[in-house]
């Protein structure tokens, strides 16, 4: 592999943790994989010569060309579809779409073809495709660019669905996706890119997909997030101490399809009160999903009914005033956190 | 090469035949072709009468009409190239080689089926014999195929990818941004068009402003052409040529065949809402298969040479029928096989129930949510 | 109005009931508002000379014309979104989509178009359409043709949802979707199209968005669905009543946007014990947020989780025996009312 | 009408203006075309400055460079023509007259912005003005301004649609459906493809394998030209010429316009990574503004009447920031006003919360779920 030789540092075997970004962690988990395996090869619009809109994907072009890295046209329909029939034929395509938003246009062939194709063919052909976007709102990017689709994705039979957190998932589950025989929707989230935090050199480090993370171990109260609702959930959780005395334990989902239920409803039997927090509209979203799971699954050991945190109902408004409002901020986590402990 | 202007059907009972003596591998060469095509008829006229029996549920989409056109691009395919079709795709499996009894075993919906009783009629496939499906979303497979091809070239193989499409479906984005993919990365595709006069009840003409489709090819700088699609021959002819511009040149084209569907749009279509009786009457007394039974005769062909192609045809259809009724219904304990790949179970262990592998208990315990 | 001049039948004051297949009375209310109001008109696949795949508008195009009653090349996406425009202009378009499964190709314009539409413009202009589609599975369709998308739909602030489950509700609610100055998701359901029951014939009959049903008074236990899923539930209603002596209240929730969840819940504070009930997938399907919600107004009141059941989370395979395993039939429906119950 | 191939572009700092003596009508019509055009220049450079300062959010899109083809191709409509955009709207905005007040008040997320603060810099619209939006997913807007010019046609309204897009947009599948449909309903639309040789950082060559799209328009029988997009009277005329096609005789058509953004995709962006410094200081050599200019001077026109046009429209900008500046934040209480239409609080009252009629518990007491 020319690649290899051209950049004899990446082969050497590396350990210990490095600081660094979201975005250089995943970036750093494309490096390694296509170091690893030819079939690896990324395309989407802008990740080669403009280095990815959010530049997730800089160097890379440099370093393995334009067969690798391919920079499409404006099509998601079309290069999510080639990245389907790529991956039918054994290659391991990573399809960047821009933002979650985007993939609306190309649902067809994430739900219709790419979750089908195994079981409708009667296991005689996979599709090992992973599909990269960042969801997630914030920054006023206003309605049709500020979305969290990540439940729809994770009711459909056929897909995995990831979505870390934190720079060290981040390249684990990214790794771990991209290794799979299964398609892998890994949702990336817009605010988290610039986050900084340790992670693993070692080039084999790789997050299973299906095991939940105690992102913060606690007592009283159990919240449950994922992607930047994590993030938030944490600062709050660090307020709660502060402030309020309560030690809330911080159960971090990483993945929402397998969803661990296991270690949600194991948080939730020891603390018996549960707050679930999401980015996007919660009627329908992963929150409800979460709840009704605990309802079933402690219905015992509850002391307060399941709370649910998440966007206002409403596409998302360009005011300032209004977007902040609308997010599920850390006051309003914080307020559902105190009432779900009777503390309101 | 430019697209050049054909005209929309040039239909004729006689057919021309290269002149001087014909040699016995021709011969035999296009019995073996007329026997496949008369192996599709066959097939399609007993999938209507077992889908009438309730022994094939589901859309059931018919070929006859189509044969000609069916069997002269397949038979242009060389081993490597690979097939993807939509959900019309009985004849193209038989045509590629998929055994009848593992095409009718699936539409019954059995183990043995060629997708094991889970795909059914819109969804057969084969990969072993490069036929990658079979899919039910209008176009859907236009982006998949268009990706099989890309592959192709990130392998270095020296293939090419057929993929067929409705007249209706070029109507859909999807044909638009596959084709721009494939003009722009210069792709090993050939889209074959098979214009069938209708997409359900909806003309051509009523559907699509430029209803000649080989024209939109142009849109992309790449090559599109007109053919007959009735005509065998020259089904064979443009197919062999496109695909081998394909395959060497990596230059993708656009072949639409125009034919003829003589049933509905599926088993559940009278098909007589939308046209009349003589229109169709008209297309059969220039039945593709027919033609190519002439064609046979005035090469030198035997009488009972044909008449035994012909029976041969329907022996395996008979043959396929007896197959699919004696293989078993999946395993019901199998609901949940093969949605998700080898060791997924692990990574849904601590999802259940409510997880495919949960499915056991869900389906036959009862209940989710427990 | 030409049409009403030669259809004179048409314009008496009608009144009663007739009985009538689910397809005919959808077909009476789109007859109805077009008599009524002169911008509304039909678009889609097949609609006209074919008289609609399902045949919901036989005989619309003889009495309309091809002008209102339009067919459409296979391009859902180009026609949704036009559906979309003609809206914004106070035209009323009825969009048929054949199945909402391919819908999944015009997810953007629904989505990001016709959902966004008021908000994000201010509220200075609307989009009245009106898309109509059966979901459902059975018949061996497989897995491209047999999914029930409506929680993502009813998940998505702009839009409004609704989803009969029986001839009057059809009429009734396709004649409130078709007078709504909001865009309105009518999913049909293929089993159901051919069910018949009673039908008022006056053409100022409607169904109010926004109100669940009681379909089936009880006080055991309150079992909660929409659509065919009502039918399944109805049946297993009874079935418990003979068999077994149990007397079940059948919700039908008629919305899924807005969700009458002060019905359900009265309903439950009742009966204390619940089952949700739909054809699609469960996870992150439309009873997870029924069950989500029913823990959180009912906490005190639950006897028992609320249990949820769904299709199995497959994509639906082919062979008839496997079909029928993964559907929610009335098996495993009445088998998760006993458990509720505590009676196995 | 046949396709023609037209150059690519042809520049020239020199502007052919009609022999003879010009009268002041039409010196004076030039002047306030001038004018538009310094307003868009000086509202984008000024948008630029406030989203550095931190007063404007989100994307913003600013299209310097393009003055020509906007103010040209809005001249050419009528009042009851309708326009429809992508993203890239303000100047499409200023040029159909809707207040620079209203745009930068707007942009500031602002009360008396013309989509009362909720849109934003994508998302401008005045219905009362014929702008329908400012829309911000690629090539989206293109089936609703068909179902726009669609419903004209309804209403047997004499007037048509021009609908912006750019050059990155005519890859996308919902480009195909829309013009197959206008073709086919023959519907009164002109689809202004505004090519400024990039969508972000990919050059039409490396995006489309038709870089000419007007030649797309062949694919469903429907005229297309090209136009230097620079020269507002060419841009002017083609659109003129075009609408009334539109409107008289149903033929939608596509123009489009070659032309040049000189910033970045947004302001985010520096726009040097897929293009040289030269390549753009190139093209500021030919400014389509002072083009304007000289054809004003050689035209007749005072250089003091020039130098007033672009004081009054340095000061509109100074003003329509004051105005903004001016205007309050939307009502916090107000988060969920607009949804859905009036009436719809009953409709919503038993799901609250959770419902957008239950946002003001929901965000301000906190909480959902209670
Ligand atoms: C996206 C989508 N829309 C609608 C359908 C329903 N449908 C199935 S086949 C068909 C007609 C297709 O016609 P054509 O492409 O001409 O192929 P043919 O059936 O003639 O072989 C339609 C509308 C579908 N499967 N997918
Ligand atoms: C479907 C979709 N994909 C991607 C994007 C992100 N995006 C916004 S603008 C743009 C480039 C568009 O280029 P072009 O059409 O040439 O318009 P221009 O920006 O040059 O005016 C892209 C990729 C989007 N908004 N929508
Ligand atoms: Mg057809
Ligand atoms: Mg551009």
């Amino acid at each position: 592999m020319s690649a290899v030789e051209e950049m004899p540092a990446m082969t050497e075997a590396r350990s210990g943790v490095e600081r660094m970004t979201y975005r250089e962690a995943l970036r750093l988990a494309m490096r390694e994989e296509m170091l690893r395996d030819e079939r690896v090869f990324l395309m989407g619009e802008e990740v080669g010569l403009f280095e990815g809109a959010y530049k997730v994907s800089a160097g890379l072009l440099a370093q393995f060309g334009p067969d690798r890295v391919r920079d499409t046209p404006i099509s998601e329909e079309g290069f999510v579809g080639a990245g389907v029939g790529a991956a039918m034929l054994g290659e391991r395509p990573i399809v960047e779409i821009m933002t979650l938003n985007f993939l609306l246009v190309a649902m067809d062939q994430v739900v219709n073809h790419a979750a089908k194709i195994r079981a409708m063919f009667g296991g005689e052909v996979g599709c090992p495709i992973v599909i990269r976007t960042p969801g997630g709102a914030g920054n006023q990017l206003t309605a049709q660019h500020s979305q969290s689709f990540e439940g729809w994705f994770a009711g459909t039979p056929g897909l995995k669905v990831v979505a870390p957190s934190n720079p060290a998932d981040a390249k684990g589950l990214l790794k771990a996706a991209i290794r799979d025989d299964d398609p892998v929707l890994v949702i990336e989230n817009l605010p988290i890119y610039k986050e900084k935090g340790e992670v693993p050199l070692d080039p084999e480090f790789v997050v299973p997909i299906g095991r939940a993370a105690i992102a913060r171990p606690g007592k009283d109260i159990t919240l449950i997030a994922h992607s930047f609702a994590t993030v938030r959930t944490l600062a709050v959780a660090e307020r709660l101490a502060q402030r309020h005395g309560v030690d809330a334990e911080v159960v971090d989902l990483r993945s929402l399809r397998p969803l661990d239920v296991e270690t949600v409803a194991q948080s939730v039997a020891k603390t018996n009160r549960a707050v679930c927090v999401e980015e996007g509209w919660p009627s329908y979203g992963v929150t409800a999903e979460l709840a009704a799971r605990i309802q079933s699954a402690c219905f015992d050991d509850l002391d307060a009914p399941v709370e649910r945190v998440g966007m206002a109902e409403v596409p998302l408004p360009y005011a300032k005033n209004l977007e902040l409002a609308a997010m599920p901020g850390e006051d309003r986590i914080e307020a559902a956190v105190l009432h779900t402990l009777g503390r309101t | 090469m430019p697209s050049t202007r054909t005209p929309i059907r040039k239909r004729s009972a006689s057919v021309e035949v290269a002149q001087g003596p014909v040699s016995a591998e021709a011969i035999a060469s296009r019995l073996a072709r007329f026997e496949q095509m008369c192996l599709i008829r066959n097939f399609e006229e007993e999938a209507e009468r077992q889908y009438k029996a309730a022994r094939i549920g589901g859309y059931c989409h018919l070929s006859s009409g189509q044969e000609a056109m069916t069997v002269g691009a397949v038979q242009a395919m060389r081993e490597h190239d690979l097939l993807v079709t939509g959900y019309r795709c009985h004849g193209f499996a038989l045509a590629r080689g998929v055994p009848p009894q593992a095409v009718m075993a699936e539409l019954f919906g059995r183990r043995d089926g060629c997708a094991h009783g889970r795909g059914g009629s819109m969804h057969l496939l084969d990969a072993g014999r490069g036929f990658l499906g079979g899919w039910g979303i209008v176009a859907g497979q236009l982006p998949v195929a268009t990706g099989v091809a890309l592959s192709l070239v990130r392998q270095g193989r020296t293939a090419a990818v057929l993929c067929e499409l409705g007249d209706g479906a070029v109507n859909m984005g999807a044909w638009h941004e596959s084709l721009n993919l494939a003009s722009l990365w210069r792709l090993p595709i050939v889209y074959l068009v098979v214009n069938n006069e209708y997409g359900m009840g909806t003309s051509v003409q009523r559907a699509s402003a430029e209803p000649e489709a080989f024209r939109r090819a142009a849109a992309y700088r790449m090559h599109g052409e007109r053919v007959d699609g009735d005509d065998l021959d020259a089904v064979a002819e443009a197919t062999q040529r496109l695909l081998s511009m394909a395959r060497t040149d990596r230059k993708p084209a656009v072949l639409e065949a125009v034919t003829y569907r003589y049933r509905g749009h599926s088993v559940a279509d009278a098909g007589l809402a939308y046209r009349t009786r003589e229109e169709i009457a008209a297309h059969k007394e220039h039945d593709p298969i027919e033609r190519v039974a002439e064609s046979l005769l005035q090469m030198g062909a035997q009488e009972s040479e044909i008449a035994h192609a012909r029976e041969r045809a329907r022996a395996a259809v008979a043959e396929a029928v007896r197959f699919a009724e004696q293989s078993p219904p999946p395993e019901l304990s199998a609901l949940a096989e093969g949605v998700y790949c080898h060791g997924s179970d692990i990574q849904f262990a601590r999802m259940r129930p409510g997880s495919p592998f949960g499915e056991q208990e869900l389906v036959f315990d009862a209940g989710l949510g427990r």
